[in-house]
């Protein structure tokens, strides 16, 4: 082969290749891409209904499992509250399951520190402790209403000397005294938000803290899209624009504490409209005279100086509220926070009864607008439960501390509850808890409060334990929540109230049951027999398993007894309560309120040890895994400060640093501080991160309810060394060029 | 085999005449509250990695979906809207036409799929996705023991070193698909929802196949209130959004 | 003045017609870069070493032959600096790409703007050549093989760094189109693809023109190595092709080269727009645009001849070439930078002002010569037009060599900050404000770039080690083809053409 | 082929050796193939020595060689990026799978790859390299010296021909056998 032809046959040889390379494999490359999820056949899992616990609104949630470990929460189609959505923290759980830090033995404080001891002699050291203490022990849990507070309860209810204490959220106290206005029990206020067309959220921050963030999301997106024609509009008071009134459409900047006047003069002008355009109300003619004559020191003109914003804001509310008819007024955490909550809550209620007037009037109102169904039935849950459910609140914990102060209890049970870290430190929990010779804490983490206890018992987690529930939150329909194990303990963990039955039954006190599971089938027979009566067609195993499915019971129908209506007289009785008392505050002298506010993913606190939670960014500052302090640009500006400049705040009871953000949404006079954050004590990812707003709280109370007043604290801001780098999803100059999506 | 002829004829358009399926999904942003429920069920659902401080720091949170925060206005008169934003699964897929690999791709459903055992991490995709939604494996994700545990047996893990984003839970659809055909039918409305969807309290996510016109999301693209994000752009996306309301109704 | 003028002359001195065991007696030189060297210039009769064709190839090959000292300290030094930036990369690639420090959405950093600037360079090397070789400039000979060299080379460091830029550098050859059972197959739609074929293509383009320019020199160079019986015989001999200069392969080598010159030329512009292209054709905004293209043609160029200026004034110091490059070749290419800053100040000019006069938010956010990145685009302005041009356009500036070496330098470090404006402020104020972010290098990019330049030099160390670096054959020939015409009073220097 | 011999003349001007090819070429009837002069650099054509006839076909023919290589990229390039779009049909940034102007590019970057390899297979084909074997040459070429080699048959053609070119002023003749 001479030199030339060589060299032409390699030419052809090369293209050849070249032509063979893209021929063959046309279909193996598309077969290879569409397999997007890498060749992995979709598993179908099982799901399993239980009841979300991480905090006590009580939703209804589903757990997938994949070969014995929990995948993915997700909520409960069919539940009433949680109406087949989850929040974040639910759906973070899972990442607590299977946290690297989770205690798995149990352990008890000896000379150096904590030492590991067997279940076996933690149910001897318990149930010495028991017999030793003779019923002078206290049992405080975070307020739940479920099976491990029955169970103690009706161990120990009927010694004396025993006190159920729930650490429950802050404001609840309030929220359930203000809702007593109208009805004759403690109860939570249900303002129907998905039907209604205007409302006005005093201070109600419903999707970061109050009770069931996932219900009253749900609720506004009805509210606010639901229907075909109508937009529902909100409006939001407060002194901080938080998440929830970053969806209204108005956020009126009303200093702290004046919200009831806010309530009372939008009450007053009303009352005006319904006079002056002679709408037919049940209430007499002559009747609506009266009421504006008690009202008439909240005309706008009067107290728009009060409020800080122009009285026409205020015709801006009144005159929709009776136009776009059914509104609803709806009352929250800036409310019950200060020393005149109830009073202001009992002005918002009495606004949301003159809604209901004008709504009946307009035939628009819709029947469950504001009622509260059941009462008697919920009520009947809770006795039925065993639990004591006036146990919650702020008053209960102050008596324990007094009790605790006074060597009362020789014993103290804490269950999955951190008071060390989340009471104000004008409580002083710390202190009085050290007087106690023997604490208790059922955790399934080492948190502050743990650290402090004599004994830690690791608890089960929710997905792995049992346990039955009646939800402090009850949208319309009495509900009781099944809690079944969904996967095996993963760790060595035992479930806490079983450990207390063993204990009793060991020290021979009388026990409702030998175990939760047990017991929690033993209060829905119970249930089914007293409550439903009967069905036939199920059997007390049948009807056991039917909750099991569900994940609860809840009456699927509204079960309306029919609204009290109050005439004239019962409202007139009312009148006494429709007054606006000047706030006061802890440390008056200082020039800053203080605003703690829950975030949406750390609860009040027990969110931090989630490395999920920690690094989803916070709604308003888009802030992760980080402590700040929000305050307006122009107080930063007069501090001298700037985004991630530290500076020290302080008040008579301690004092914290943390880096300034600057948010306009906030009035200038108000420093926003986040809950949660500053764990002493709580594993790798929360301690240490950010301080504790808690420590600077007094104890200042509620007039009426004694709720803690927990935004009633004024305080110092000073410049302090140092900086820090904000950690945030978003630019700071890009933040404010939302206007390029032309939304 | 297609001839050539016929195969130059292929174009974008024809996704929604030519299968049966179109994915599409509807944000209603006047519904979004921003309570970053979706982002943790999506974390959840597609073992998006935590990526802890130091690198969340430098801007390297993996949330497929995340929450956009605008502030409007000065103080009183603020306003602070919310943005969901995942990746659009545009037609005309901007990221898609630069991979040299062909690491990404449009499935025949609309779907703007990543596929991650091609990637060789260029970034060209992240670089020419207007919306900024492909994320980057800077180290291998971290899922150690026991964490590993949560892992969702459906999705891979991804390596360090290629492209993620949001896939519209591609397994979720599969199973819907999967279970509809095991049951002999088409997937109906509302069959399929992708975490964040099923997830939503407020209810501001919508999905479904925009070929069916008795569909939510096709009678929601159709309402006046439907927008695609950066519409000059001409990337027509699969994701559309409906508007919020007035800034300030009582005023 | 003809050559065999010269030849006779070195045969009366006894210098020429020795035999092959006449071994060429090269002064020892004391240091490297003695740039007096008078023991070596005692050895031709006067300074225009042209006349003596032997004395020549001594000469110029010396830099070859003798290494002293401080050459291997320099080496090693440059070796250190690599190596650095060689356990950054190892660490990086085992580690993740998260040691750099690009984040959402600046997927794109200094690497990518160290890659354009790379690849930037290298537009000068062959272009030049090209251009000057089919314009049959004379001046050209001396500084082809230092252009061209540096065109290989230069590419050879910006190909690595798409390597040190992707997430899965183990599986980087999934871009090349190998049948294999993985069904892989690249997307030629992809720009990166038209880019990973054109540099490919360029670098093998620009190294055979380098290689086939070599040949002749190769050849001289072999014949010199055998005679010293120095170890550089042994791929000299394999290298050279057994060239033995018959006039057929003259004959051929030119038609080849002028082929070349041709090909190069039209592959060489194709390849720093498809570069620009990587950018051009994403719908980012401020890189979405047409003028990407010429502009970085143009702004490659002038950064290839700014660097080819540099060298040249190092190499003629280093090596004592000054009679081989001189003062009139840097004047020279110091003209052709002169026009090539005025285009390139142009398309500057046509950029802003078109970003300027629309003003759309998220372009001018860039653009605009605001905040922190106004000394950047100060450098810019200043090394790249105002300070150039004016300084240029001095013929004492432009034959004053420090002069012009501080300003080409000067010229480069603008144009490395202006890609580096291109990547980075762009990515990082792009449409969607919320990803809006700020990048800066960490010390695992500048390690790594650190040691991409030092990785140059290194490579061109090392090819003055191994290779001619002035083209000889090239150089004879302008000797031949050159002569002395009367013209009335004057002798002038003319050039004989085809 | 039986053996030849060869003579390589050495000179030092360019006069000396311009006259010595001519008187060779007559005296033997050296066709254009068998005669070459070696030198250090490109003289124009026919400076040295008049071999016009056969490098003008060489010249003509030289340019086939990128030119048809280029069309070899051509098809390359297009079977490439092209059959890459018909063959894999996966639909990227809603674009056609086969695309016109990806596809120019890529052709038109192979062509001139191609165009590349045809140019130096032009210049190793038609000047015969690689040639590694040793042949008629003398260092001295490289330092200046022209060379003058001629190709003959015989022993005593090789005796005549150096005998003409010392006269016609060559400095140096070199012999060999088979080694032109």
């Amino acid at each position: 082969m001479d030199r030339r032809s060589f060299l032409k046959l390699s030419g052809v040889a090369a293209s050849a290749s070249v032509v063979g390379a893209c021929s063959r494999t046309s279909q193996n490359v598309i077969s290879f891409v569409e397999a997007p999820n890498d060749g992995a056949n979709p598993v179908d899992g099982d799901w399993f209904a239980t009841t979300c616990r991480e905090c006590n609104a009580g939703c209804g949630v589903i757990v997938r499992t994949v070969n014995g470990r929990a995948k993915k929460i997700e909520g409960n189609a069919i539940h009433p509250i949680s109406r087949g959505k989850a929040c974040a923290r639910s759906q973070a759980a899972v990442q607590t399951v299977y946290h690297p830090e989770r205690l798995t033995t149990p352990m008890l404080k000896g000379a150096g520190g904590f030492e590991s001891i067997g279940w076996d002699k933690a149910v001897d050291v318990i149930s010495q402790r028991f017999t030793e203490a003779e019923g002078k022990l206290f049992y405080l849990n975070n307020g739940a209403n479920d099976a491990s507070s029955g169970i103690v309860n009706e161990i120990f209810g009927k010694m004396d000397g025993f006190l159920n204490v729930g650490n429950s959220e802050p404001g609840f106290e309030s929220l359930v005294a203000g809702g007593a206005a109208l009805a004759d029990s403690p109860r939570l206020p249900f303002p129907d938000l998905d039907h209604a067309q205007f409302a006005i959220l005093f201070g109600a921050d419903i999707f970061e803290s109050g009770p069931s963030p996932v219900f009253w999301g749900g609720s506004f997106g009805e509210c606010r899209r639901g229907r075909a024609s109508v937009r529902g509009r909100l409006v939001y008071a407060g002194s901080r624009l938080s998440s929830t009134a970053a969806v209204c459409d108005l956020w009126l900047p009303v200093p702290p504490g004046k919200l009831g006047l806010l309530a009372l003069s939008v009450a007053q002008v009303v009352v005006d409209i319904i006079i002056s355009r002679k709408l037919a109300l049940t209430i007499p003619r002559n009747a609506l005279g009266r009421w504006s004559e008690v009202l008439k020191d909240y005309d706008p003109e009067k107290v728009a100086a009060q409020l800080e914003m122009p009285a026409e804001y205020i015709h801006k509310l009144a005159i929709p509220f009776v136009d776009e008819s059914p509104s609803v007024a709806i009352a929250g955490a800036d409310v019950t926070g200060h020393v005149n909550g109830v009073a202001a809550l009992d002005a918002v209620e009495f606004l949301n009864m003159l809604s209901y007037e004008i709504g009946r009037e307009k035939l628009r109102i819709h029947e469950r607008l504001t009622p509260e169904p059941n009462e008697g039935l919920k009520r009947r849950i809770t006795q039925a439960l065993g639990v004591d459910h006036e146990a919650q609140g702020y008053k209960r914990m102050v008596e324990l501390v007094d009790g605790m102060e006074q060597g009362k209890y020789s014993m103290g049970i804490i269950s999955h509850t951190n008071p060390v870290f989340d009471t104000p430190a004008g409580l002083k929990f710390k202190d009085a808890m050290s007087k106690v010779g023997f604490t208790v804490a059922v955790a399934n983490f080492m948190d502050e409060t743990a650290a402090e206890a004599t004994l830690v018992l690791p608890d089960h987690h929710w997905l792995e334990g049992w346990s039955v529930q009646n939800p402090n939150f009850v949208p319309g329909v009495p509900v009781l929540n099944l809690q079944q194990p969904v996967i095996r303990p993963f760790v060595d963990t035992r479930s806490g109230s079983d450990i207390i039955l063993a204990a009793a039954a060991a020290a021979k006190l009388k026990t409702p049951a030998a175990s939760t599971e047990e017991f929690v089938q033993g209060k829905v027979k119970q249930f089914r027999a007293e409550m439903l009566g009967a069905p036939a067609y199920l059997g007390d195993e049948e009807f056991f398993r039917h909750l099991l499915r569900n994940g609860g019971w809840w009456s699927s129908e509204i079960e309306n007894e029919p609204t009290p209506t109050p005439p004239d007289s019962v409202l007139w009785e009312y009148r006494d309560k429709l007054k606006a008392p000047e706030p006061e505050f802890d440390g008056a002298e200082n020039p800053f309120y203080l605003h703690p506010f829950q975030t949406v993913h750390m609860g009040r606190g027990q969110g931090a040890n989630n490395g999920w939670l920690q690094e989803a960014p916070d709604p308003i500052t888009t802030l992760m895994w980080q402590f700040w302090v929000e305050m307006n640009p122009a107080t930063a500006a007069k501090l001298g400060v700037v985004e991630g400049d530290m500076v020290k705040i302080s008040s008579a009871h301690g004092s914290i640093t943390a880096p300034v953000f600057p948010y306009k949404g906030i009035r200038p006079d108000v420093v926003a501080v986040p809950i949660g954050y500053g764990h002493t004590n709580y594993g790798k990812l929360a301690t240490g991160r950010g301080e504790n707003v808690m420590t600077l709280l007094g104890a200042k109370q509620d007039t009426d309810s004694g709720a803690h007043a927990w935004r009633a604290q004024k305080v110092k801001v000073e410049k302090a060394q140092g900086r820090m780098k904000m950690l945030r999803n978003a630019h700071p100059e890009g933040e404010y060029k939302g206007e390029v999506f032309q939304l | 085999m297609r001839t050539l002829k016929e195969s130059i004829k292929v174009k974008s358009f024809n996704y929604k005449k030519h299968n049966d399926y179109s994915w599409s999904m509807i944000i209603d942003l006047d519904r979004c509250n921003g309570c970053g429920a979706c982002v943790i069920g999506c974390q959840a659902e597609n073992n998006v990695a935590t990526v802890g401080e130091e690198e969340v720091g430098k801007k390297r949170n993996m949330h497929w979906l995340r929450i956009e925060r605008y502030i409007e206005g000065e103080y009183p008169h603020v306003k602070v809207r919310f943005l969901p934003m995942m990746c659009q699964h545009c037609a005309q897929a901007p990221c898609e036409s630069v991979c040299p690999v062909y690491a990404t791709y449009h499935n025949p459903e609309g779907l703007n799929v990543q596929v991650y055992n091609r990637c060789i991490g260029t970034r060209f995709c992240g670089n020419n996705c207007p919306y900024s939604v492909r994320y980057f494996n800077w180290f291998d994700s971290s899922f150690p023991e026991p964490v590993n545990n949560q892992l969702n047996p459906d999705v891979s893990v991804r390596e360090r070193g290629v492209m993620e984003k949001c896939s519209l839970c591609m397994q979720r659809i599969r199973r819907g698909k999967d279970t509809a055909k095991d049951e002999g039918r088409e997937v109906q409305d509302g069959d399929i929802q992708p975490a964040c969807a099923q997830t939503c309290p407020t209810g501001a996510i919508t999905f479904g196949n925009i070929n069916d016109h008795e569909s939510k999301v096709y009678k929601m693209a159709h309402s006046g209130r439907a927008i695609s994000l950066f519409e000059e752009k001409g990337t027509h996306p699969a994701v559309k959004y409906l508007k919020g309301g007035t800034n300030d109704v009582i005023g | 003045m003809s050559l065999d003028d010269n030849v006779k002359r070195s045969a009366d001195a006894g210098v020429a017609g020795g035999h092959h065991g006449d071994v060429m007696a090269l002064p020892e030189i004391e240091s490297f870069r003695d740039p007096e060297t008078k023991a070596a210039k005692a050895h031709y009769d006067d300074a225009d070493i042209y006349r003596d064709e032997k004395g020549f190839n001594e000469h110029t090959l010396r830099p070859m032959f003798f290494t002293t000292k401080s050459y291997f300290i320099f080496t090693l030094a440059l070796g250190l600096v690599m190596a650095q930036g060689l356990g950054f990369f190892v660490y990086q690639t085992f580690v993740g790409l998260g040691m750099a420090g690009i984040h959402e959405p600046v997927y794109w950093g200094a690497y990518i703007a160290t890659f354009v600037f790379w690849v930037g360079m290298s537009h000068s090397g062959t272009i030049v050549s090209s251009i000057l070789r089919l314009t049959q400039a004379n001046w050209r000979r001396p500084i082809l093989r230092a252009a061209e060299a540096m065109t290989a080379f230069s590419l050879m460091v910006a190909g690595l760094f798409p390597l040190i830029h992707v997430g899965r550098l183990w599986r980087a050859y999934y871009m090349v189109p190998l049948p294999s059972q993985r069904m892989l197959w690249p997307n030629f739609k992809s720009p990166l693809m038209w880019d990973f074929c054109a540099i490919n293509i360029y670098l093998t383009g620009s190294m055979t023109f380098l290689y086939i320019g070599l040949l002749p020199d190769l050849a001289v160079a072999r014949d010199k190595a055998i005679a010293m019986g120095n170890w550089r015989r042994h791929y000299l001999k394999v290298l050279a092709l057994g060239w033995r200069g018959s006039h057929r392969e003259w004959s051929v080598y030119n038609k080849c080269s002028l082929f070349l010159a041709v090909i190069i030329l039209l592959i060489a512009p194709s390849v720093h727009t498809i570069v620009s292209w990587d950018f051009a054709m994403t719908m980012t905004p401020g890189w979405h645009t047409t003028i990407f293209g010429p502009y970085f043609v143009v702004g490659a160029i002038y950064s290839g001849i700014a660097a080819v200026i540099t060298l040249m004034i190092t190499l003629r110091i280093l090596f004592n070439l000054d009679d081989v490059i001189r003062k009139f070749h840097i004047d020279a290419l110091g003209k052709l930078l002169l026009v090539i800053a005025i285009i390139w100040t142009y398309f500057y000019f046509c950029e802003f002002i078109t970003n300027w006069y629309s003003h759309k938010p998220e372009e001018w956010e860039v653009m605009a010569w605001q905040g922190h990145r106004f000394p950047y685009h100060l450098m810019v302005m200043l090394g790249g037009s105002c300070l150039t041009i004016f300084c240029l356009s001095w013929r004492r500036f432009r034959s004053c060599m420090p002069c012009m070496f501080a300003l080409t330098l000067l010229v480069n470090c603008g144009m490395y900050i202006e890609r580096y404006l291109i990547v980075v402020p762009i990515l990082s104020r792009r449409d969607n404000p919320f990803m809006w972010t700020d990048y800066t290098p960490t010390i695992t990019e500048v390690g790594i770039i650190v040691a991409s330049f030092a990785y140059f030099i290194f490579l061109y160390a090392i090819f003055i080690k191994l290779f001619p670096i002035v083209t000889m054959a090239d150089v004879k020939e302008g000797v031949i083809v050159s002569g002395d015409v009367r013209l009335g009073r004057h002798a002038v220097r003319v050039q004989v053409k085809e | 082929m039986s053996d030849h011999y060869t003579v390589l003349g050495l000179y030092r001007k360019v006069e000396t050796i311009t006259k010595a090819g001519d008187p060779i070429r007559e005296a033997f009837g050296v066709k254009d193939g068998d005669i070459e002069v070696l030198s250090s650099a490109a003289y124009p054509d026919g400076a040295l020595l008049d071999d016009k006839e056969l490098l003008h076909q060489v010249e003509s023919r030289q340019f086939l060689f990128p030119f048809l290589m280029g069309f070899v990229g051509f098809g390359a390039g297009v079977i490439l990026a092209g059959g890459t779009g018909y063959i894999m049909n996966l639909i990227v940034g809603g674009k056609s799978p086969f695309t016109y102007a990806p596809t120019g590019v890529i052709t038109y970057e192979f062509t001139l790859l191609f165009g590349v390899i045809g140019s130096v297979l032009s210049l190793l084909y038609y000047a015969g390299l690689p040639n590694w074997t040793d042949r008629a040459y003398d260092p001295e070429v490289a330092d200046g010296a022209l060379g003058l080699l001629v190709k003959v048959y015989s022993k005593e053609d090789q005796e005549k021909a150096a005998k003409i070119m010392e006269d016609y002023g060559a400095y140096k003749i070199k012999k060999g056998v088979n080694d032109f």
